[in-house]
């Protein structure tokens, strides 16, 4: 089995990672501009890491995962940006592993873990539906029972990659009239490739497909593939999330963002103007502090705490900053900023009008901002009504 | 909705903006802007030659050169128009810019021609006349002109068949017209963040025939600030009418999108977030009005406050609004498929053309009361 | 009777107005540091107005007013604010006075208008209520009929001037259980002399005092102090406000304040830092553009039209404008924003902290912007919920 | 509600917070602002030598001299709950600033003397060091020192037994304290925004023992820069106290107001807004554990950055969270009755003392990457 790597101290850790990474992760993969790679473009930075065994760094290492702690899972993921790694399609990793390994048999596990570690399973996720977005529970995609096969019909939209996924785990209504609309819900392991099933890319902002429709017509789905009970799977979906989430709220994207700014800023001769150095200053200051925000709550999962709801301040801070940087980069393009390619400052092209429309999406997805402060409103600051 | 509030006695102006309208529906402008980028930005001269027939090209040329001899309050009742039914062509440039400069020349053949052919529809004539990293000059040299130099931010340069060139001569600065095929002349065009192109075009010993000079020396630095005077006009109007209907089309959405049993416009924070882009838009059209009333005021020094105020205002409520429009339209709004990230990227384009926000409120305070001046 | 003023064109009333007013408003008066002076304080300007029959505009003429249209009160009150003259109690002429003149008895006419024009009444007006501020509907102050008296017991609050008026024009409910909650509301007029009444004036935040709490302990009015129908006040409350409304919006105070900020920038250099100018350009244009919008609803006044419910955009812009302006202020002031008293600037006093408090204030009275807002979203967004 | 989290194993600090609590209950410190005003800004001196016995003043004294031997933790903590708690006492100036002062001088009778005198709280050593019109010189006459010039936002200069003074002589700076009834010093004294005052102090040929000298030359400077660090943490601590307390005050009235048969806090747009200010002061709070972490790091480079970003985001956020909080308490915010507007005038004065954020950020570039540097 693989070393415990929770017994090794943090900067060992850290720099035992960071020394591999760089000399393994492929220089072309590096600083890509596309935020979602396709599996294939990865694929060998995804295959180098599952001969390493450090491709799944949360799961249990009996089931070839690393069993980082958070506080070495938090290291885990700084030298992963710090490095400029890809992301790497992980919805498998991420989110079907640690599901399984919580409410799947032992034959789901057998048969599903290793399968996301070769690579031969690529996985998406089916939440959303056309009418319940941040409203997940009012989802109508439904599932019947017909002997020991699952019915599965209806639509799932904003599927993250599942034009190059194979398995979507997906939640569907399986009781119609449920008096509390969390209730009825099931979950379900669903390959992509039955019959009736149909995926439509969608195009987004900046040209690209991040995500797709899913449609589901009479797709048959056998008993087994059913995760944790029938009618309950609303606890499991809710419980996926765990420290994670402290990773919707990470400064990467405005740093990058910030770094790009600078650098069109230093090429332009902006920082000779002292109205853009206050407004510079503004945006690196925000940085810096969200930086100590971060580090608050880092250090409750360092010493062993568990998150509140109060983390999902670094989520809107992080995208709504992310968004003002970029805003502030059309600016400083000038008359440049009616282009749709990237600006030349230098010897490097800054991608900015793609940064400034990537910036749209993470205000909204994983829950829109409005919804994070709703959920401040009643769980930290526990106002009325 | 945020309108423009300018006296229309007769009606005309009415029939103007419905008749942008009618034309929407044969060319819906959503439509055109996604088929221009699948093209490679370039235009599609049948929706230019309907415009022209429709009497839009060229609306300020006077009626001595075959104008509609309408005015600024026409141009910008139609520009606003424009905006709203996202028919996003080169407006600004290829009919407001470019009918100034043709309309403020010296009389003669040449501008004729080019008045003519601009209101037929026959003469796409499109001004090049910002910079690039060589300077234009032009030097006579038997009985014809040599351009050299490169002009950048040149818009719809694929389908133009005139450029109005401002070159440097030993004389001072001339205008001229250089027809797009003539030899010495080359384009080179990036994707614009609207789906259109943006060509820098370079001049090297370019010959062109000395009766297509349009105006000389201190005439045309003249000319070309009231070019730029009219265009930002006209843009101010244009962003304030793609600024209402993006958020027209933001109140629809979520007024229909149904989220937790209600419509997500019958929250609170949601309603006061799309008062606030109403404020700003109603603020950017009425800018827009100050400036036509300033305009026909005569002041001069007045008028161009209003129209720097104005295009400040429009560029950044639409900029402003057409951002907050796509986030309330939520997943929806950041796919390509929705049309409000069309808004986005028009606002961004028109925002961007003959200065930011942030340059023209500069440049207003500076004329105002001297504050910044000298300053480099 | 006095001239027909509308008769008179536009450019000659103004310049009539503003040369006698200029001529005859005391220079003390001017450009007073207090926004709300007392009635003593003002007296003489007051009845010098009084006595040219000036002091009315609104008023019909044969009431001793001017019978000024919308347009031409536009032209007094743009005048009078470029002149620097300070405000007067205005209660009697541009609340009561209308009120009474629309709903009152030939009797009540005859009676009050003339005291209002001499002085001899001053007024306040008492609609809030500690529990009913925005919400006007909910006021508790209760008078009953007791032969043809009322007697009225309960409690105002934020009376503007209640201490230096004798009168007050107030809104009691007369019907205890009415099923609609602005049914059941009477409007009285009532001498602040009579016995059981109680004034306590508070102390705002700049330490001066511009309002009081009314008490009223079984307070006797006579019933022909009634003004329209018992138990239907709410709509006699609501119906005095015309197109004054518009003046809510007036950029007077953010125009002020700006020339302020530009004396003060002035004096401290400011101007040579692009940063601050910068902000100053946006303060500037912002004000340029309310001038904009004000007189797009100026012109429907002209034209003869009726403001709708737009008009609020202008209250809520200006007075936000008002505070924006203010805090830079204190951004220039640096160091000496420490101070509570006016900064030296060259040969003036910046009253930067006063305005700064002050500003505090029209966003909340008026009906509060929260409340502008939920008006726009239902009457003019027609937003649904 | 935002607090500091720092980590605390044997509870010192959270006894240190309490402690603040119950001092509170005996000093309100709402109540002893107001009486304040009403003396015209002369501080209380039954309030200060409270506060010395509870051992609060010059809690960064070291040991060697008297000093509680307490930490920049500590203070921190301290100076937070004092700003929850409205004690708004010159503590900035007259225990941080002058404790590291007098702290970090030359080891002698006058030290001592100083250190004793101010945790017992018999002296008030309030430092005088930002110079007027008239710089501040010192020359050495017959043994005595000669001091002339102008010392401006002097606190707290009535009760004052003695001033720390910083002044240019022939050797380069030196500190030195000074007799607040030395002849040749006069005070003028103008209403600070918080009901306390502010001196300006001339010195006109003021004469000074030589044994008054503190500190000489070089060190001067780094004790100045270290005071003014440490005094800069201590304000945006009590800062992130002002902010947290005057949110939690306005969360509490407006969840007990009932405006159209609602708390209006109920309603979704205050919500936001309040949340939005919760953010801000978690960010202040977050800052300031950072500036405590990073001067305890010991590398003075990124402590001087971190402490200037707490003091900027710390005086931003209570500056705006209480001009937020007095809207939010309706028209009762506006009175002079009620405390909110007393949270806004406190904001006010400690964010505008030691620099506005604006000024702090611009310093935070400039030695993090150079930006900005050369200029005036």
């Amino acid at each position: 089995m693989a070393p415990d790597w929770n017994e090794v101290p943090d900067e060992e850790f850290r720099s035992v990672f960071r020394t591999w990474v760089d000399q393994n992760c492929p220089a072309h993969l590096r600083y890509m501009r596309k935020q979602r790679p396709l599996f294939n473009e990865v694929a060998e930075w995804y295959h180098a890491l599952a001969a390493k065994g450090w491709l799944a760094p949360t799961w249990p290492r009996q089931y070839g995962g690393m069993g980082l702690s958070a506080a070495k899972h938090m290291i885990y993921v700084e030298e992963w940006g710090r490095l400029g790694c890809p992301r790497i399609p992980d919805h498998g990793i991420g989110l079907v592993g640690p599901l399984l390994i919580q409410y799947g048999t032992e034959e789901q596990k057998a048969h599903y873990l290793p399968c996301i570690l070769s690579g031969e399973h690529v996985w998406c996720q089916g939440y959303s539906e056309p009418n319940a977005g941040s409203d997940l529970a009012s989802l109508r995609t439904s599932a019947e029972l017909d002997g020991d096969v699952f019915v599965v019909n209806g639509q799932k939209i904003w599927t993250t990659l599942a034009h190059c996924a194979n398995w979507i785990f997906v939640l569907v209504r399986t009781e119609r009239d449920a008096k509390v609309r969390q209730k009825g819900i099931t979950v379900l392991l669903l390959d992509l490739t039955s019959p009736g099933v149909r995926v439509r890319p969608i195009e987004n902002l900046r040209g690209e497909t991040d995500f797709c429709e899913v449609f589901f017509d009479n797709v048959r789905v056998p008993l087994k593939n059913l995760v944790g009970k029938i009618h309950e799977g609303w606890t499991v979906a809710k419980s996926v999330l765990g420290h994670e989430r402290i990773f919707l709220g990470a400064p990467t994207r405005p740093e990058y963002a910030l770094e790009r700014l600078r650098r069109l800023a230093e090429a332009r001769g902006a920082f000779e103007d002292p109205a853009f150095l206050s407004r510079f200053a503004r945006l690196r200051l925000d940085l810096y502090d969200l930086g100590s925000a971060f580090e608050r709550y880092a250090k409750v999962l360092r010493a062993g705490g568990e998150l509140g709801a109060d983390v999902s301040a670094l989520k809107i801070f992080t995208t709504e900053l992310y968004q003002r940087i970029t805003e502030e980069m059309l600016t400083v393009a000038g008359e440049e900023a009616r282009f749709a390619d990237d600006l030349g400052a230098g010897d490097v092209d800054i991608d900015a009008m793609n940064l400034f429309l990537d910036s749209r999406a993470p205000a909204i997805f994983g829950g829109s901002n409005e919804i994070q402060r709703n959920i401040l409103a009643k769980a930290v600051l526990q106002l009325p009504g | 909705m945020p309108k423009l509030m300018l006296d229309d006695p007769d009606g005309t102006l009415v029939m103007l903006s419905d008749s942008v309208t009618g034309f929407a529906g044969r060319f819906p402008g959503a439509k055109a802007m996604r088929e221009r980028r699948g093209r490679g930005g370039t235009m599609d001269p049948l929706i230019w030659s309907a415009m022209a027939e429709a009497g839009w090209i060229g609306l300020l040329l006077p009626q001595e050169c075959g104008g509609a001899g309408l005015g600024l309050r026409e141009q910008t009742v139609l520009s606003e128009a424009l905006g709203r039914a996202l028919i996003a062509e080169p407006t600004g440039a290829a009919s407001v810019f470019a009918a100034t400069l043709v309309g403020g020349a010296s009389p003669g053949a040449e501008r004729s021609r080019l008045a003519a052919g601009m209101t037929s529809g026959e003469i796409i004539a499109v001004p090049a006349w910002t910079s690039g990293a060589k300077p234009m000059t032009a030097r006579s040299v038997n009985g014809s002109i040599l351009l050299s130099g490169e002009m950048r931010f040149v818009d719809a340069a694929r389908a133009a068949t005139d450029f109005l060139v401002v070159a440097r001569s030993a004389d001072g600065v001339i205008l001229l017209s250089v027809a797009a095929d003539a030899p010495g002349l080359a384009i080179s065009e990036r994707a614009g963040v609207d789906g259109g192109a943006l060509a820098t075009i370079s001049f090297s010993d370019c010959a062109v025939p000395a009766d297509r000079v349009l105006s000389r020396a201190n005439r045309c630095e003249d000319l070309l600030r009231r070019a730029i005077l009219h265009t930002r006009l006209a843009l101010a109007a244009e962003l304030t009418g793609v600024a209402s209907k993006a958020l027209e089309l933001t109140i629809a959405y979520t007024s229909d999108r149904v989220q937790f049993g209600k419509p997500i416009a019958s929250f609170q924070a949601i309603q006061h977030r799309l008062v606030d882009m109403w404020i700003e838009a109603d603020f950017a059209a009425a800018a827009v009005v100050n400036a036509v009333d300033a305009l026909q005021a005569k002041d001069d020094d007045a008028a161009e406050l209003a129209v720097l105020a104005a295009k400040a205002r429009a560029g950044e409520a639409a900029f402003s609004i057409c951002r907050r429009a796509v986030h309330l339209h939520g997943a929806m709004g950041y796919t390509d498929e929705c049309d409000i990230g069309l808004y986005l990227k028009r606002a961004i384009n028109l925002n961007a053309m003959l200065g930011q926000p942030e340059q023209l409120r500069l440049e207003f305070v500076e004329r105002e009361s001297g504050y910044g001046r000298g300053r480099t």
